[in-house]
């Protein structure tokens, strides 16, 4: 073989920028949610109203910033059932430490260190003493949901002490050109999460543990503590969707997020995310989230009974896979 | 060991139930040399139906069990319960009712009447809005009985008929597609809810809140979603009658973001229960219902109307 | 001088004696073929001096110094490089990442550094020219040959200086072909004055390559013989343990 | 080698039957589980009467029903999040026939089409098309429940026409020695579910197909059908878990079954089922089911707060695999 | 008359052409090496033999029949054994599972029949007595060492009385000692009138084993040739491509 040839066969990309992003099922998921975006713009007056896009696009954030880190779980193969519970017990640490008076810093802090203890716990157990992450995390949805019970002593908590007031804007303010603040946030992380993921050694690691664990510890990737590092931030994006949650909201109950674990998986898995480990984007996440909150959005704007709700987001779900699943399919046989 | 005065409620997520909690223990504070205590349970969440009918069980199969107080989260569901447990303590009702063919399984009833509290929402807004128009109710659990008894008084009082399932114009009163909202107690859902049928109605002229969870459960959102209405609140061109008088409620009353409040006393509930089963205990007579009284709050009676 | 010196090392995973009081040395520019029975200990041996495993017993030295490994990093900061039995490839990553897998190189300083893709590409590119094979830096390892695979994985031992290479059965399940590169690769290294440790179970591929063939048998060494004083026959009859010990 | 050691060696076996027992976690539950009994029934009067047994042994039941399934499901490396809202359906189904006046049989007949159908759909994304069973499951729980909103019209169903007495002595009954007739099934099942494991070539495949499904292909076992098939048993273990609660309830609304899902894996992976596949066993699935249920009834029993039960049912779940990761920690290092 | 018979075999994935217009025959008794580079289409070809892939072209006869087989178990049926690649075990199942995995013995009737543990454990037993394995049926496979592995998956080629065995590099990553049982195995095979197909990276075994080397190159047969009329440098060319065709 002549040396050109091999100069040129190594100088080459397998697939060219369109064909990767063409193959992609996060962008064919965003494809449909800009489709139903246009659709619903014209089928209803109420969709593209600055009043309900501010909603949806509120609505979307708390499940897209916990979409992120659980893409980074994903990721590493693993799994966190535990973020519901976790953003409730976070938001009733930020309550009952501003209702007694703390400030805002105050009760920030003592939420995020409690998210952080929490996903510290959940990733000593899976990455050093070899736990099943579904195991872990499912067990950690139970007690931390207790503890908020506990630690609340179950009341709802909505007087949040000398910083009530910022709390609440916190959440539920528009400071920037009319954009919900949750969104900033969410953006935000969403660039800080898609930046590390593909920029640093961190997100590099993220991916090489979730392609083949075995090789990544061989070639010296410090695997067991970038897996703790990667629960705790899964733990810290629930929590920090239960502080800004618990602004919007003015409130807390005990059943914040019950139930949510599930959302953000679906969004994650949409967005493109593989359970399996090795591939996920937090692109991919937003856009998971985004595709659920205007399903729910729309059924409601085109007066579909509620009831029918499920049987949309759940065809939705599988659906997003399929496309995946066509193309994989092709390719084998 | 103390014979125990066993309370079960539908969810330990719903803070209303707090509250009974509460006189529950105050009752026991106030009782302490009694030979019976107020003892406290229930399913972590309100939609976990089933979970409260095992818990009536192991209640009931508990020997130091001398009485129990239930809120069904599902009347049919723990009427069952009850008739193939065939207790032998007394059993009451808390709350929530039994419906009526099964109320020979319970002794008493003590709560609020829920009826006429569903009916209180309905003339609030009839009044303030004679003509009527859309609206919608928003509700809790599907098989929640105090909740179905309110929403029946509602569209009573809006249709000025009895027993309508739903309103189609009787009175000038229509629900929407899409309603009732069944929330399961959970307030974020119901305000989302609120949210989208409002963007889909935009004639829509009132809601009916059956429980306060909308605006004791997402109290920020619920008035993000109505201070632009404010004026049109305040000028009964849009009425919103809710339930429950917990949390920020009255607080939202007072702002004007709310038409009426129909409130219950769930301390009342709570501290009044050991009593009422110790009387049953004692074969007393006991009046069947008990009810609980109610606090209106408008606007203009925000800092007065609750009952200390 | 010995490159690398090791004394009475043992390994146990558990009541498993992987390895069992084992000492040997290596020169700089010697080829060593290490050959034994399927767990015989040959990789576990290899990992340890990779900084996969460390020794339960035992002391390793380098350049006379003594070795003391945490993790691999520290034994590719001291010139090991190792080329893995199964090649710990992520298949999820591209070629060029692969290679760079555990020593990126970034750009910008301190925790501003980012990946610099641009010249781990380039550098791979390079590196695989080196090697003559057609693997392309850009592209997944999922979808790649065994022998693009195999590329991948020794194009990691090219990083840096090495002063000692470890291929564990770096020859199984690749084409005749492929073994000839490979055994190339070997000559090439050598005449660099670099060491390497070649796991093999193929007689014809030790005896045409290595300087020295050291023998494995459950864990212990029962031979350590210059090539040209031994034979197939004998080493076989050592690893099967026809023959006791040399 | 002389021929008799040769012989010797084929002849023996590695472990003894006694060391296998000791070593496998469904057995240290099991002892969990009868310790546990043992001190309740010195601790509380409550526990050890036959009304409280009736009602512990009659609440495992549910969960362990479709915990015999989801083992299956699990042994084969998969996992089914759908069976709570498939009960649901299956209920629901049930309950809409009987109340239009159709016969029990007819309801029946209903619930269990529903159920297999339900079962046939997941499966067959999930062994021809190749989806994910996390996925494909997360879609069908939104869309079985909703489809049961559907159905009922999220009404309560309490009503079951003319063999409505028949339905409620069925789950509600206790036709033989004062056992709760859902314990009959549950052992009628298990007995089932354990011969199908041991002793039948569908049984081994699913083993093989756990083990190592690429090889199984090769060797010829049918995975496919296989897999069809145990995701039909999972939903029909809903199913009829479904109408035996019905006739246990008496009254169903939508929000039957909801979270279940989490409850029954935590119930077969408590008792020694491997989410990694391969490993599971029917004894397992009821002794798991027997512990969650044994945790829940004695708190309360005991009288502690209800805030708290979540945290010990929680640490049960991980304290369960805590046994079965310190044996293979200590074997590996 | 030829035991097996290939005619214009293609099989193809998607646009990848594995195996390209293959035709070959091969007699009872006869051993014939496979060999050719990682992606020939080696694997490919014989998994079509044993029923795991269906030709996309060509036929195939069986003594003369056509041979059209939907899965591996009809293969079994008309007496064609396969060792895969990957050995193709279940490590969570015993090695009596993994001998008899797809072909249970059982008993009873229809319905009622249960495996059969007992026969299961004493055939497989005997099987390893005659492979000279040290390897115990009751024992999960997990457990066992490469050696052990590659004895369960040899011995379910002995559970019937094939007229040929495919083997797929069943020497690869093996010790010199197991090679060597594996090679007299196929010799025994051989006297029995039970042809083998032998796929190798190993020049030295298909030679001192094979009666005949076919050669692929992406998935086209290059090469048929007597082993006696050819030479270890010939079949490197071949595979290699150096040499086109012969
Ligand atoms: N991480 C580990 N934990 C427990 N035992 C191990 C581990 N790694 C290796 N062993 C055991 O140590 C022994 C030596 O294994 P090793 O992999 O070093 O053999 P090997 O000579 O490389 O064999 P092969 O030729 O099959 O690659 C074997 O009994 C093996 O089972
Ligand atoms: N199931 C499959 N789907 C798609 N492509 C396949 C499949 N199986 C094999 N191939 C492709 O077919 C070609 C031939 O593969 P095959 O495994 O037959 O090669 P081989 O000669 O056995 O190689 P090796 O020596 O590495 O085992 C390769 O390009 C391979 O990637
Ligand atoms: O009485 C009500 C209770 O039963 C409900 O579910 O939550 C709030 C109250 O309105
Ligand atoms: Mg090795
Ligand atoms: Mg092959």
């Amino acid at each position: 073989m002549a040396i050109s040839t091999l100069d040129q066969t190594i100088g080459q990309k397998q697939q060219s920028w369109l064909s990767g992003v063409l193959g992609s099922q996060t962008f064919w998921v965003f494809i449909a949610v800009v489709a139903a975006c246009i659709f619903l713009s014209f089928a209803t007056d109420a969709f593209a109203t600055s009043k309900n896009l501010y909603n949806i696009t509120r609505n979307v954030t708390f499940v897209a910033i916990i979409a992120l880190g659980m893409t980074l779980v994903i990721i590493t193969g693993g799994i966190d059932l535990s973020v519901g519970s976790v953003l409730c017990l976070c938001s009733m640490v930020l309550g009952v430490t501003m209702h007694a008076g703390y400030g805002i810093e105050v009760g920030i802090a003592a939420s995020i260190a409690t998210a952080l203890i929490i996903g510290a716990f959940n990733g000593v157990l899976i990455a050093y003493l070899g736990f099943p992450p579904f195991v872990v995390t499912l067990g950690m949805l139970s007690v931390a949901r207790s503890l908020a019970m506990v630690a609340s002593n179950n009341t709802v908590v909505f007087q949040f002490g000398p910083d009530h007031d910022l709390l609440l804007s916190l959440g539920g303010g528009a400071w920037f050109f009319g954009i919900a603040n949750p969104v900033l946030y969410m953006i935000v992380l969403a660039l800080i999460t898609g930046f590390v993921l593909r920029w640093t050694r961190f997100g590099r690691y993220v991916y090489a543990i979730g392609g083949n664990e075995h090789a990544a510890t061989l070639t010296g990737v410090p695997v067991k503590p970038i897996k703790v590092a990667v629960y705790m931030i899964s733990a810290l994006s629930a929590g920090i969707a239960g502080i800004i949650q618990t602004g919007w909201l003015g409130a807390i109950t005990t059943n914040l997020g019950a139930g949510l674990e599930l959302q953000v998986i679906a969004a994650a898995v949409i967005g493109g995310a593989n359970l399996a480990g090795g591939i996920g984007t937090a692109t991919g996440a937003l856009i998971g989230a985004a595709l659920i909150e205007i399903i729910r959005n729309s059924l409601g704007l085109l007066g579909i009974n509620a009831f029918w709700q499920g049987t949309f987001i759940g065809s939705a779900i599988i659906l997003a896979v399929l496309f995946e699943r066509i193309r994989n399919f092709r390719q084998s046989e | 060991q103390k014979k125990q005065l066993v309370i079960v409620v539908k969810g330990l997520d719903n803070p209303f139930f707090e509250a009974i909690n509460q006189g529950c223990q105050k009752w026991n504070s106030e009782n302490a040399s009694s030979e019976y205590e107020c003892f406290y349970t229930g399913p972590a969440s309100t939609s976990d139906e089933a979970g409260e009918a095992q818990i009536v069980q192991d209640m009931l199969g508990k020997p130091s069990t001398v009485a129990i107080a239930i809120s069904p989260s599902n009347a049919k569901l723990i009427a069952q319960t009850i008739k193939t447990a065939a207790p032998t303590i007394p059993v009451m009702t808390l709350d929530a009712d039994l419906a009526k063919e099964d109320a020979a399984l319970r002794k008493t009833y003590l709560g609020t009447d829920n009826y006429l509290m569903g009916k209180r929402i309905g003339d609030y807004m009839k009044e303030a809005l004679p003509k009527g128009g859309k609206v919608c109710s928003i509700q809790g659990n599907p098989g929640a009985d105090n909740i179905l008894r309110r929403a029946q008084g509602w569209r009573d009082s809006l249709s000025g008929q009895e027993g309508l399932t739903e309103l189609k114009g009787e009175g000038g009163w229509t629900e929407v597609a899409g309603c009732p909202v069944f929330t399961n107690d959970d307030g974020a859902k119901g305000v989302q809810a609120m949210t989208d049928i409002l963007a889909a109605n935009p004639d829509l002229v009132g809601f009916g809140i059956m429980g306060g969870w909308p605006l004791f459960g997402a109290p920020q959102p619920y008035r993000d979603l109505f201070k632009p209405l404010a004026e049109k609140i305040a000028a009964n061109e849009f009425v919103i009658g809710a339930a429950d008088t917990i949390g920020e409620e009255v607080a939202i009353a007072k702002e004007g973001l709310v038409t009426a409040l129909v409130g219950q006393r769930p301390f009342e509930m709570g501290y009044k229960a050991p009593t009422v089963m110790i009387d049953l205990i004692g074969g007393k007579p006991v009046e069947d219902p008990v009810f609980t009284g109610l606090d209106e709050c408008t606007k203009d009676t925000a800092d007065t109307c609750i009952q200390k | 001088m010995a490159v690398l010196e090791l004394s009475n090392i043992s390994k146990h995973f558990g009541a498993i004696q992987a390895v069992n009081d084992v000492s040997l040395s290596i020169e700089p520019g010697e080829v060593v073929g290490l050959m034994g029975d399927n767990g015989a200990g040959k990789s576990t041996l290899v990992k340890m001096i990779a900084g996969n495993f460390r020794p339960s017993e035992g002391t390793m030295k380098m350049d006379g110094a003594e070795l003391i490994l945490h993790k691999p990093v520290e034994a590719r900061r001291h010139g090991i490089e190792i080329v893995h039995q199964d090649l710990a490839l992520c298949n999820n990553l591209t070629a060029a990442a692969n290679v760079f897998l555990g020593r990126e190189l970034r750009r910008g300083f301190g925790p501003f550094a980012v990946l610099d893709y641009a010249t781990m590409y380039r550098r791979a590119g390079e590196l695989f020219k080196e090697l003559k094979s057609e693997t392309r830096p850009r592209d997944l390892v999922k979808k790649m040959s065994g022998g693009q695979r195999q590329a991948v994985a020794i194009a990691r031992t090219r990083l840096s200086n090495a002063k000692i290479v470890l291929m564990d059965e770096p020859t199984a399940a690749i084409s005749v072909r492929q073994v000839a590169e490979v055994l190339s690769l070997i000559h090439r290294l050598r005449d660099q004055g670099i060491a390497v440790v070649l796991i093999s179970h193929r007689m014809p591929d030790v005896f045409s390559v290595a300087d020295r063939v050291i023998v494995l048998r459950r864990g212990r060494k029962v031979a350590d013989k210059k090539i040209a004083s031994s034979s197939p026959e004998e080493v076989t009859g050592l690893i099967t343990g026809a023959i006791e010990q040399v």
